[in-house]
């Protein structure tokens, strides 16, 4: 077997994070670096990762298979096809910002613990306060952050639906204590009340996605016992299902596959998050810090995507397409009212968690409107939207660490005193309402275009989302850097500082590399995208009167005869 | 090549916007350069062109594949023809007349430096959207001119209307945008690709309810960007950007993209004559919405914007008269960049000479303060009412004869809808003429005492006028000359003579008279009589004229209630509803445990009950099994 | 008479040593009680034994015994703490096992 | 028995196992029912001697013999010694507290036995085997060789496990002294700072008839000083009562021999307060 690439890939954050966490607690400068460094180089690999693969070669390539549970046919297998290539590109890429955005959001839990001794009401984390030299909130914070990585690297490029669920489910642990263990102090009902909710929304998170994940476990189990059946050795090798489908050996009844599609589906549109499952989103990503609910939603989240792409509708085909309409139904819901319940936030998190939900609903969408321009938008989708909610998010986490309230309304005029931090936040909002331009906008267009060369009518409803975005981001800029500066606070904000512009300044480039020259990520993603489409065996519908593929100077108006000017 | 034309203002944009402070003493220079370097080298394409026959003009140029994805090609390329050619002339020329001028407008702005880098970026995504060779890049200029706009309106930020007027026209113009990716949905289904070149050759293929589906749907994108009915309100609210944004976007370029659009789209129109009615009646509408308007308003800015918004009507009114009105729909297009390009900047030098006091009630008697204005000013007046012989009465003369020559009961209305907008056209610019140039003095100090002194502009600023004013003279006569613009044009929107069932002449002849009802009436009423300081009550028809006829409260009470009231009562659901079954759910498990947990009574007694039942139950199970 | 007849002896002894640990209180009764189900259940095992004609039945039922007398060493010592820190040999006075 | 298989036993054995079967459950239900834990003990011996006879009628003479030592020996007398600590003679209540408990326990039993025994029903088998094959060469070399080898590993954990029992016993019930021994001054010091009792305490059984530690002593006043019993009786609850006629005797007694002595008689008799004062009242005095 050649260079294990994508478990050095997975175990580089690993190391990284056993490695942050034991730094001695005075040497938190130390910590943080050393998670920098770790998160770069897991990026280079994922580099090596995306420049390595092969777009005319195999499905899936950089395999690596062993047996791990003998007994049950567990194996270890790795491998990617272009959509897991670039999700993990996508996220060695995120993680880096993550780090560099929150250098500084677990010192406040530092001082807090130094300073008011046993007392303190710092974070409704594992043992606030009192023993200072045992919680070392700082490399926690990275170390946690490293932690997800690696589970998430796995998770993508897992082949072997155990190992999926496994990763699947292990990453809730460190993401429970990333969201309730550390919060922006910025509630508006004090900090006691901040730390309550805050402990509130990681159970909500966690029983959730558990939830989810305990029915996708029998589902696993299911899967594993009808293939034991039919193929007289039990496997949930995905590659080895797929195969065995194709050639007849393997095929599920109709209700069987039903009921085990549900299953993973429901754990995968919990972590999506589908209307009506969303709402833990919104508390999360409220509570958390900016960065944390980065890596939930730019990373974390599209991992149940990106599963119902390789999982759902790999392994259940005929059953996708069964549950097809309603899915569709709840993705354009999840548009519409993600979008609406955006404008009427007045958090500025949590109104982006609602956006984030709006745009998943449009990643599912694509999913499953079954067309090679839906499947390969949502999965551009995934990538665009990481990368432009990291943008908007970590510049409003900017803006609310200066000012300590989430409150819109306590914001005005910041475009008067902090011009740069107000000119990047608008460009992550436009990235987010899908400016042409910028990435966002090619797969928004990609999903419309895919669903509605099937479902026109769906195809309608959710571009009437594009204008709810364009609501939702303009108020929200509206209200926070326009108008006059009204508030002492704001008049002595000050504008961003050099390591933030080294965060959101790659990520606005980005936006915009990618939003002109999408060519070697689409590259990457068709091969995989024509696969899935062949799994489900749909085939893209015809234009009803196909045009020859006429140059430019084939063009000539017809004459019209009237013509009597000459 | 082309690229560069789009290249040199975006590069401009880019620099301007990243550069930082250090660009602030300069950068209004190189964005002007950059701008004037675009019009040279469209200069020097339109020379090239006109070197060559007419089937012969057309350029394409391929840059890079876009977003190649199985099934769905989309190209950066420009084609560059005779229409796009027209728009890039008028967009750089003007564009680069209004830099100039907006170095002496803006001089004391702080924020001049980024004031330049967005109007160079206006004119990067303008030049795309004129230059795309496919819908989907001139959708990317379409939104993008949008960005520019909101981006130009919303330029003084610090005050809380114009943000919300930005705001406003972004989303006015997204639902506009949503009707053009809707239609780019249509031909995609239908054609299987989006560029220009294999829809327009094959419109004839698809059905016509496809066709008129689509054509539909790019009227709603045109209303949306070119301010017409239903979707004009954010236009006046527009007014709150700096002047020359006005003159430049809301005026001469960005507002008649949709006129474009349709006119690019012609053969879909062709094809189905029931969207170009549409596209007729709205045009229609909107002629006498937009001159209604601008009849009742006492700022001189809002007013000249519904001037525009009717202007454009007419526009829009002969492209959906279809290849009898192509032309003449660009050909007022052009003129009616140059006058009334000119007419805002006028009224922005009025502006600033008065201490930007934009209340027409308050000026009077100006044409002695400041008269290269008035003289400017003037011109372009004479040319939007389509005094004979300037270029407004070449342009409007000829739709006004196309309208008629639709034919039959259409033909008729609409031939008196264009007469009576021109007879309204002359009554509200009279109006505006009269109370601003003639008269009394009626401006008083401000409210800290300050007197305005009218004053005439800086060299900088009336340079750009004279030279629009010398435009909006002789465009419209050289155009007109041997049909040359319909000529130039022919290629690619198609010609066809209108038979009018009015003569020529009584046409010409009819729209003089309007003219001269509309200028007489407007002189009775505001030269000849003192125009009171306050506006008088007016009737019924003009406070509500005042008031956009009641669209913006429509919009408001429908909309912008109806949308809080609706946010507000989801958010509440999402909380109570979705969020409440899932608690209730746990809320309900809890309760259970709490009555289980009564169960665990501590006595091991009971525990050993539970055992033994338990016990029991197995074995009551393991025989049944057997027995079965 | 058949053998199976001691093993229905047994079933009924068990039966009476379980209601006695339901019923009493006393914790030695308890415990009492818990020998006599034991003991029914070696009576078991010494009669299959037999019918089945092999020894197996007889060892597992030392087994029981002597596990039976270590149980009874450790259960006897547990009632002892008990009694001298609660005065008292009842097993509902030990009660503090709930939630 | 030298047949392989038979299907029924020798008459004798059914006798025998008739009316010792009968008292074994009489046994049994005198262990569950008894009130008196003692009585229980008793009873539950009587079954286990029973049980050792079955063994021994079965072929399981080893065991038989094990059972006899082992538990009618050593464990019940275990029960017995525990039984001596915590109080002999004090007997249960044997009303129910646990709300529903009988009941429930009554089902569950009822239920067991039911099912028990409608089990072995289905199972009963025609014939049996027999031991006589397998205790060919004794019982005792017979299983003593199934130990030693088959159950080997069984054997010595089971050891491991008695050990390791008797050790926690020990350590259950073995109080460590981890103060240091108090000296007879600080023993008294405590006691008068405690307000104990400071003198020796009073003898019982004055006046007693018969066994007359279980009697409290009177008072000068005529009052019995529940004081005067040993502790351990009184926590059992075993005081003797004073009775009224013998506190009449008493105050007579009194009476003639101030009488004798010509001395001026009380008016008030110790009977009055013996009712009120006669401290714990043991809740129920044996007969």
């Amino acid at each position: 077997m050649s260079f294990p690439l994508l478990t050095v890939t997975a175990l580089v954050p690993a190391v990284g994070a056993v490695a942050t966490a034991a730094v001695p607690a005075a040497k938190r400068t130390a910590a943080k670096w050393l998670a920098l460094l770790f998160s770069l180089a897991t990026l280079v690999l994922a580099a090596v990762v995306l420049a390595g693969f092969d777009p005319g070669g195999d499905r899936y390539q950089m395999t690596e298979s062993r047996a791990w549970i003998a007994d049950f046919g567990v194996r270890y297998e790795l491998g990617v096809d272009g959509i897991g290539a670039v999700m993990i590109a996508l996220t060695a890429l995120l993680i880096p910002f993550v780090i560099g955005a929150g250098w500084n959001d677990a010192d406040a839990d530092e001082d807090a613990d130094g300073a008011a001794g046993s007392g303190a009401p710092g974070g409704g984390g594992p043992a606030a306060g009192g023993v200072k030299s045992r919680w070392r909130p700082t490399q926690g914070f990275f170390a946690l952050i490293l932690a997800v990585e690696a589970m998430v690297v796995i998770s993508f490029a897992a082949t072997d639906v155990f190992l999926f669920y496994i990763f699947f489910e292990a990453m809730l642990i460190p993401m429970y204590f990333l969201i309730g263990g550390f919060g922006d102090k910025a509630h508006a009902a004090g900090e006691e009340e901040g730390a309550k909710q805050r402990s509130y929304a990681a159970v909500k998170f966690l029983l959730y996605n558990l939830a989810g994940g305990l029915i996708m476990l029998a589902a696993v189990i299911g899967l594993y016992v009808a293939s034991a059946d039919q193929l007289g050795e039990g496997t949930f090798s995905l590659q080895q299902l797929t195969q065995a489908r194709a050639s007849g050996d393997f095929s599920l009844a109709d209700n069987t596959e039903r009921l085990l599609f549900l299953g993973f589906f429901l754990a995968f549109a919990v972590k999506a998050p589908l209307w009506p499952l969303h709402t833990w989103l919104p508390n999360a990503m409220g509570e958390a810090t900016a960065p944390v609910a980065v890596l939930i939603t730019a990373v974390v989240d599209k991992v149940g995507t990106f599963a119902m792409l390789r999982f759902c509708l790999g392994l259940f085909p005929g059953a996708s397409q069964w549950a097809t309409p309603v899915v569709i139904v709840l993705a354009l819901i999840s548009i519409i009212y993600g979008a609406l319940l955006a404008v009427g936030q007045r958090d500025i998190k949590r109104l982006v968690a609602y956006a984030s939900i709006s745009h998943f609903g449009f990643i599912v969408l694509g999913i499953f409107a079954m067309t090679s321009q839906g499947q390969g938008g949502a999965t551009l989708y995934m990538v665009f939207h990481g990368i432009s909610t990291a943008a908007l998010m970590l510049v409003a986490g900017f803006l609310i660490s200066r000012r300590g309230s989430r409150l819109i309304a306590d914001y005005g005029g910041v475009q008067k005193v902090a011009p740069v931090l107000a000119g990047t936040f608008l460009v992550g909002g436009l990235a987010t309402l899908s400016l042409p331009g910028l990435a966002p906008f090619i797969s928004e267009f990609l999903v419309l275009a895919g669903t509605f060369s099937r479902y026109p009518v769906a195809g309608i409803v959710a571009t009437a989302g594009i204008i709810l975005a364009a609501l939702y981001v303009l108020l929200l800029y509206q209200r926070t850097m326009t108008g006059p500066v009204e508030k002492p606070e704001i008049r002595r904000m000050p504008d961003l500082k050099v390591r933030e512009l080294a965060v959101v300044t790659p990520l606005i480039a980005l936006l915009v590399v990618l939003g002109l020259f999408p060519k070697p990520l689409t590259q990457i993603v068709n091969p995989a995208v024509e696969h899935t489409m062949s799994d489900v065996q749909k085939k893209d519908p015809k234009p009803q009167h196909p045009v020859a593929d006429h140059g430019w100077f084939d063009y000539k108006p017809a004459k019209h005869s009237g013509g009597d000017h000459e | 090549m082309i690229g560069l034309l789009v290249g040199a203002p975006l590069l401009g944009a880019a620099v301007l916007l990243c550069g930082g402070r250090r660009l602030d003493r300069a950068g209004h220079w190189l964005a002007c350069l950059l701008s004037g370097a675009s019009f040279v080298i469209g200069v020097l394409f339109f020379l090239d062109m006109l070197g060559r026959s007419g089937d012969d003009r057309s350029l394409h140029s391929h840059l890079w594949s876009w977003v190649p994805v199985e099934g769905f090609q989309a190209d950066v390329a420009f084609q560059l023809d005779q229409l796009s050619m027209t728009f890039v002339l008028l967009i750089t020329g003007v564009g680069t007349l209004i830099h100039i001028y907006s170095v002496g407008y803006m001089e004391h702005d702080p924020r001049r430096r980024r004031f330049f880098g967005y109007l160079n970026l206006f004119l990067a995504a303008m030049l795309l959207l004129v230059l795309a060779d496919n819908y989907l890049l001139l959708y990317v200029g379409w939104e993008g001119v949008g960005l520019a706009s909101y981006l130009l309106i919303g330029f003084w930020q610090d005050k809380p209307s114009a943000a919300a007027a930005a705001k406003k026209a972004f989303l006015v113009n997204r639902v506009g945008d949503a009707g053009l990716a809707i239609a780019i949905f249509l031909m995609f289904t239908t054609f299987g690709s989006f560029a220009f070149a294999p829809v327009l050759s094959s419109a004839t293929d698809a059905s016509e309810g496809k066709l008129t589906a689509v054509g539909l749907m790019l009227l709603l994108a045109a209303c949306g960007k070119s301010a017409q009915v239903p979707l004009q309100s954010w236009l006046g609210d527009a007014m709150e950007g700096p002047t020359p944004v006005s003159a430049l976007i809301h005026a001469a370029t960005m507002v008649t993209a949709g006129v474009y659009l349709i006119t690019r789209s012609g053969a879909i129109f062709n094809a189905a004559p029931d969207a170009q009615t549409v596209v007729v009646v709205v045009g229609a509408v909107t002629l006498l919405f937009g001159a209604i308007v601008g009849c009742a308003k006492d700022d001189i800015k809002k007013a000249l914007a519904g001037s525009t918004m009717s202007q454009i009507g007419y526009m829009i009114l002969a492209a959906g008269l279809g290849p009898i009105g192509y032309a003449f729909a660009i050909m007022h297009l052009v003129t009616h960049g140059f006058f009334k390009a000119g007419l805002f900047l006028g009224a922005g030098s009025v502006m600033h000479g008065m201490n930007d006091e934009v209340n027409m009630r308050h000026y009077g008697g100006l044409r002695k303060h400041m008269p290269v204005t008035f003289v400017t000013f003037g011109l372009g007046y004479l040319a939007i009412i389509g005094f004979p012989g300037l270029s407004g009465f070449f342009s409007k003369d000829q739709i006004i004869e196309a309208a008629f020559a639709k034919g039959g009961t259409q033909g008729w209305i609409l031939g008196a809808v264009t007469l009576l907008g021109a007879a309204i056209t002359a009554y509200y610019m009279t109006r505006v003429m009269a109370m601003t140039f003639f008269g009394e003095k009626r401006w008083k100090p401000d409210a800290e005492g300050n007197e305005p002194h009218p004053h005439e502009s800086p060299r900088s600023m009336t340079i750009p006028m004279v030279v629009l004013a010398f435009g909006s003279v002789f465009a419209g006569g050289l155009f007109k000359f041997n049909e040359s613009f319909v000529n130039w044009l022919e290629p690619v929107t198609q010609f066809e003579h209108g038979h009018s069932p009015l003569s020529a002449t009584a046409v010409t002849s009819a729209t003089v008279v309007a003219l001269v009802i509309g200028v007489g009436a407007a002189w009775l009423q505001y030269g000849r009589r003192t125009v009171p300081s306050v506006a008088p009550r007016g009737s019924l028809l003009t406070r509500a004229a005042r008031r956009d006829l009641l669209q913006d409260d429509f919009n408001h009470i429908v909309l912008v209630n109806g949308g809080t009231y609706l946010t507000r009562s989801l958010v509440y659901a999402d909380n109570k509803v979705v969020d409440g079954a899932v608690n209730g759910t746990a809320a309900t498990f809890g309760g259970l445990s709490g009555r289980l947990r009564r169960l665990q009574n501590g006595f091991a007694r009971s525990y050993a009950v539970s055992m033994f039942g338990g016990a029991a139950v197995l074995i009551a199970a393991t025989l049944l099994m057997r027995a079965v | 008479m058949s053998p199976i007849n001691y093993v229905y002896l047994a079933a009924l002894l068990f039966t009476i040593g379980a209601s006695g640990v339901l019923v009493r209180r006393n914790a030695i009764v308890v415990f009492m009680s818990i020998e006599l189900m034991l003991n029914a259940a070696n009576l078991t095992l010494v009669a299959f034994s037999r019918m089945h004609g092999n020894l197996d039945g007889q060892v597992m039922a030392f087994f029981v015994m002597v596990v039976a007398a270590a149980e009874v060493v450790v259960g006897l010592a547990i009632i002892v703490m008990l009694y001298r820190s609660r005065h008292s040999a009842s097993v509902d006075d030990a009660s503090l096992m709930k939630l | 028995m030298n047949t392989l298989a038979a299907t029924s036993t020798s008459t004798g054995e059914a006798v025998q196992f008739w009316v010792l079967g009968t008292v074994a459950v009489l046994g049994g239900l005198g262990t569950v029912l008894m009130r008196r834990a003692v009585h229980s003990a008793l009873c539950l011996a009587a079954t286990m001697i029973i049980l050792a006879m079955f063994y021994l009628a079965n072929g399981a003479y080893f065991l038989g013999v094990v059972q006899i030592v082992v538990y009618t020996g050593a464990v019940m007398m275990l029960f017995l010694f525990v039984l001596m600590l915590v109080g002999v003679s004090a007997a249960d209540s044997l009303k129910e507290t646990l709300k529903g408990q009988r009941w429930l326990a009554l089902g569950c039993a009822l239920g067991l036995g039911i099912l028990l025994i409608a089990g072995i029903g289905q199972a009963s088998v025609g014939s049996f085997t027999g031991l006589g094959a397998a205790n060919a060469e004794g019982n005792v070399p017979a299983l003593a060789t199934l130990l030693f080898t088959k159950y080997v590993v069984a054997f010595e954990v089971v050891g491991a496990l008695l050990t390791v029992a008797a050790v926690g016993a020990t350590l259950l019930t073995h109080r460590e002294r981890i103060e240091k021994t108090k000296s007879q001054r600080e023993q008294a010091e405590e006691r008068v700072r405690g307000g104990k009792q400071l003198p020796p305490l009073p003898a019982p059984g004055v006046y007693a008839r018969h066994n007359a530690v279980d009697r409290p002593g009177l008072l000068p006043d005529g009052t019995p000083a529940a004081i005067s019993v040993s502790s351990t009786l009184r926590e059992r609850g075993q005081i003797r009562e004073v009775s009224t006629e013998q506190m009449a005797s008493l105050a007579a007694l009194e009476q003639r021999t101030a009488e004798y002595h010509g001395q001026p008689t009380t008016p008030q008799g110790p009977t009055a307060e013996a009712e009120g004062d006669s401290a714990p009242e043991p809740e129920e005095a044996a007969k």
